[in-house]
């Protein structure tokens, strides 16, 4: 319950750079990804890395077993992919992709030389797709995506929701970690059937105290002069990096060059 | 712009109560019993006041009412001598006017950084840019909050959250500030700041009313309190004044500070009172 | 009470892919395809939504509100047989309260969250997803929802919709992850019946559930 | 059955420690500084304790380790002089054992009416239906909570909640209760409802463990008292032993209470002490 993703992007080491800059590199490493081969994908997701572990110095630990829980949502739906099944009647046509199988019944389950293909086509993908998508998320606080939304002309009514949710959602979450909390202190998950009562509780009163919220939140804004419009303000202190703009746009470069090459 | 305003305001209006209650009614939908029961009370102009009363007094309804987010059922306020008058741009006026700081801070800050939270009040009276850009980093530092600027508002200490929302308010450099509970659940350290920092608000000419259940800081504080009790004025006064009424706050179960009750001893001492005498009667008091 | 409870149990066991297509899964044809149809909807949603909010504009705090409650719902670390986290869809009930174009808005801003603070689902299969939990899900739920209405019984109209909103959302994910990735006898639809039937053991005792616990919801809503 | 284990574990504990930090350790994920750092403290059994120290000195932290939620990075905790083993059983066992009630009831009460709320820890230990039924109006009777048994907790006032979140905890009857912070938002009246209630409990045999910013309240209850600072214990000792230590006290912030320095200064009076002079020094602390 714990988002310690949005603390470390507080605290990286390019949070200097402007945000416009991180989410842009961002958006063309997932371009490329998209486009390319498998092995200019991985090396995206390799040079990713240094950026995030390097450069950001976001510590090795945290980054790796965030790319391995991307690994386990692949690992968990392989089989859907490996796995196939056809009718015995109609095994002859699928000679070419079965790799080894077996008869259940009427029915022939059987290995597909064609999902394992696929299965180390999406690898490839995830991985690249991945570590550009984990560079905005360690590098760039949501406050600055947010900002670099308003300045990019995002319709205002988006903008304004992102605001609220974002801070709301903190609210909310250290609500139901209290909660939680509490009902532990009082043994509240000892048993699996008091574990579900004890989480419709949770639920319950969380939903109880958004609702309470609505109404304060509905006073407290019309006492600060709300005008039916949630905007705000904040200050431009970043600074562009030359080094590291050349670096990108020369990796970008080769990148792209490369997936022609391969 | 808004800055000329107040200045203007504050020498046009010779009055001497900044906000008046006269007979005011109000009572939450749903409930017999009146949060606030024909209520008359003048806040004077440019002093500390304090509310105090047992929970549910009808304190936080009386800010409510000041601030405009309610409207009295019966009876009327006036701010600076005029009706509050209940359309949308005397209500948006009186607001900047009279800034509320809630009790809890979790329910007023919507931002996401400490900057942006405290710009809001600026940017929904439609100041341009270049006015906040001005104003807000004033502000940061008044409050010791320029290293929090682009902070997170959840990642702060809730003695923080309680600046930042104060300083949401003060932005916008009302002629009244209101507080509710203010120093409850800070520690003392942040206690004693927030009292320097009031202390400044105050020498810089804003009126300042909090409700507050902490007696001995009445007592050291406020130039003038109100008691309320079920939401009626029961007594007001400065500090001495109330303070003396031991057995009219003793019905509303509120007890004299213990500092008040030690300065009134010293003052009856005279050449006959013995060391010994003295010595009891301070021993009784501290029991 | 006894509805959400089944609901847990349940939900605890489904994998929390069942509902979201992971970053980098789709092939880029089908990233894009996704986006394309899911932007129309999406458009449409947003101006429907600043009509709505410039009439009240306190309605954003409740949206986000509604929008964050829903995010929380699904972060809360529900240990599982699977290690993954399954969430409710919610979908149908701000379907039923606030319109179909209204969610298609917040449903995205959701995922959008889900993507950006939990690295669950992603930037480029968001249109994938968008088009399967924020626009098909509650324009089922809003239609039906409405003519059922017209029996009178308003509860069981609520427990439809909002069962067959989530029905529906895996369905189109199955689809989406049938035309991606076709099996090599049969093509799209054998590959179809299979991810299908995989979801199937979980998705229709949890669909019913949805509906269960949406009519719970909607209980306590009455209570403000 | 819990409660003849209660009454066993008491007889056959014969240490004077209840609980035992041996050098604990502990960080927050994603922070830099620890919470509590290098910990050393003991609880003594059977007295009021209270801990003192700014927002942040790793009161709240202090409480969880102690009831088992967080486990120590380093070091180790004894319950009952038994270190604490973190497997299911035992952590059930002594969250019995060790009640904790919240800062803030909004974040502790989580059943609807006032009597589930107070027996959801009953429930959660598997007792019979019948214990429940006969422990539950007992604990209601205990608290004067009976005419509120079946009222929703929502409905209740900030006094009546904080009463209900500690019967939740007391119906358990634990061995040492843990209060963070019970005095805060409360009115002069429900602090002297508190006080009486907690006097009950403490007589009944409860350790007693409080986290307050209220020094006054401290230096008139408290039996012993624990300074953190850091996450440090920095002072123990009765409050006379802690309050004579001004400078260090200083140094954290801390200041002495009103009613311990005149009660030293009346201690120094002596035959050649003027009136005079008494009133001057008071009017010094006074201040």
């Amino acid at each position: 319950m714990h988002l310690w993703l949005d603390n470390l992007s507080y605290n990286n080491r390019l949070r200097q750079l402007p945000p416009e800059h991180k989410l842009g590199f961002a958006l063309v490493g997932l371009t490329i990804a998209l486009i390319s081969h498998p092995p200019v994908q991985i090396a995206i997701a390799l040079w990713m890395s240094v950026w995030i572990v390097g450069y950001a110095r976001i510590p090795f630990n945290i980054y790796g077993g965030m790319l391995s829980l991307a690994i386990g949502f692949w690992v968990t739906s392989i089989p859907a992919l490996l796995i196939s099944g056809v009718a015995v009647s109609a095994r002859a046509s699928i000679q070419a992709d079965a790799l080894s199988g077996l008869t259940i019944g009427s029915y022939y389950l059987y290995l597909s030389y064609q999902g394992f293909v696929q299965a180390g086509l999406i690898f490839a993908r995830t991985l690249a797709t991945v570590s550009c998508l984990y560079f905005v998320l360690f590098t760039t606080p949501f406050t600055e995506l947010l900002q670099v939304l308003r300045r990019i002309g995002c319709p205002v009514v988006l903008t304004e929701l992102l605001l609220l949710m974002y801070r709301f959602i903190f609210l909310l979450l250290s609500t139901a970690r209290e909660l939680w909390i509490a009902q532990q202190s009082r043994n509240g998950y000892r048993t699996r059937q008091r574990w579900i009562y004890s989480l419709s509780l949770l639920i319950r009163q969380l939903f109880q105290k958004t609702m309470k919220h609505y109404q304060q939140f509905v006073l407290s804004t019309a006492a600060r002069g709300f005008n039916g419009q949630f905007r705000v303000w904040s200050s431009q202190s970043y600074q562009a990096s030359q080094r590291y703009t050349l670096e990108a746009s020369l990796g970008c470069l080769v990148l792209v060059i490369g997936n022609f090459l391969f | 712009m808004y800055v000329i305003n107040q200045v203007t305001n504050a020498e046009n209006n010779m009055s001497q109560w900044l906000v008046e209650f006269q007979d005011v009614y109000y009572t939450y939908p749903g409930t017999n019993q009146p949060a606030i029961a024909n209520l008359t009370l003048r806040i004077p102009q440019g002093k500390r006041c304090a509310v105090i009363g047992q929970n549910g007094c009808g304190k936080t309804t009386l800010f409510l009412l000041a601030n405009g987010l309610y409207k009295p059922q019966q009876g009327g306020i006036c701010y600076g001598g005029k009706r509050i008058n209940y359309n949308r741009n005397s209500l948006i006026e009186l607001r900047q006017q009279v800034g509320l700081v809630f009790q809890n801070p979790e329910q007023q800050l919507i931002a996401s950084t400490v900057e942006e939270d405290i710009s809001y009040g600026l940017c929904n009276l439609g100041l341009s840019g270049k006015a906040i850009s001005k104003r807000v980093p004033q502000v940061l530092d008044q409050f010791e909050l320029t290293s929090f600027a682009k902070k997170p508002v959840h990642q702060l200490s809730l003695g923080q959250k309680k600046l930042v929302s104060l300083a949401g308010v003060m932005v916008l450099q009302p002629s009244l500030l209101l507080l509710d509970e203010p120093t409850a659940y800070l520690d003392p350290l942040h206690t004693r700041q927030l009292a320097q920092t009031l202390a400044t608000i105050h020498t810089e000419g804003t009126t300042i009313l909090m409700a507050t259940h902490d007696l001995e800081w009445v007592d050291r504080w406020a130039d003038w309190v109100f008691v309320l009790n079920r939401g009626k004025l029961l007594l007001e006064g400065t500090p001495k004044d109330v303070f003396t009424q031991g057995d009219l706050l003793n019905k509303v179960k509120l007890s004299i500070p213990l500092r008040f009750q030690l300065s009134s001893l010293l003052d009856e001492v005279n050449q006959s009172t013995t060391i010994e005498q003295l010595k009891t009667k301070i021993l009784q008091i501290l029991d | 009470m006894a509805g959400l409870s089944v609901y847990l149990v349940v939900g605890a066991a489904t994998s929390a892919q069942a509902m979201h297509i992971a970053e980098g899964f789709l092939p880029v044809q089908w990233a894009a395809f996704w986006w394309i149809l899911a932007l129309p909807f999406f458009l449409f949603g947003l101006r429907s939504l600043s009509r709505i909010t410039k009439e009240h504009p306190e309605i954003k705090l409740l949206l986000a509100l509604v929008g964050s409650f829903t995010f929380v719902l699904s972060a809360l670390k529900i240990p599982s047989v699977t290690g993954s986290a399954s969430h409710p869809t919610g979908t149908g009930l701000g379907a039923i309260l606030f319109g179909a174009s209204v969610m298609a808005v917040l449903g995205s801003l959701v995922l959008l969250f889900q993507a950006l603070l939990l690295a669950h689902g992603g930037l480029t299969t968001l249109g994938a997803n968008m088009f399967s939990m924020a626009i098909a899900g509650p324009l089922i739920a809003y239609g039906v929802y409405h003519l059922l209405l017209k029996t009178g019984n308003q509860k069981l109209a609520i427990f439809i919709a909002s069962a067959l909103a989530n029905l529906l959302t895996y369905i189109i994910t199955s689809i989406q992850l049938a035309l991606a990735f076709p099996a090599a006898s049969g093509g799209v639809l054998a590959a179809f019946l299979k991810f299908a039937g995989i979801f199937a053991l979980t998705q229709v005792p949890l669909a019913i559930i949805e509906g269960l616990l949406t009519v719970l919801v909607w209980n306590w809503l009455q209570e403000y």
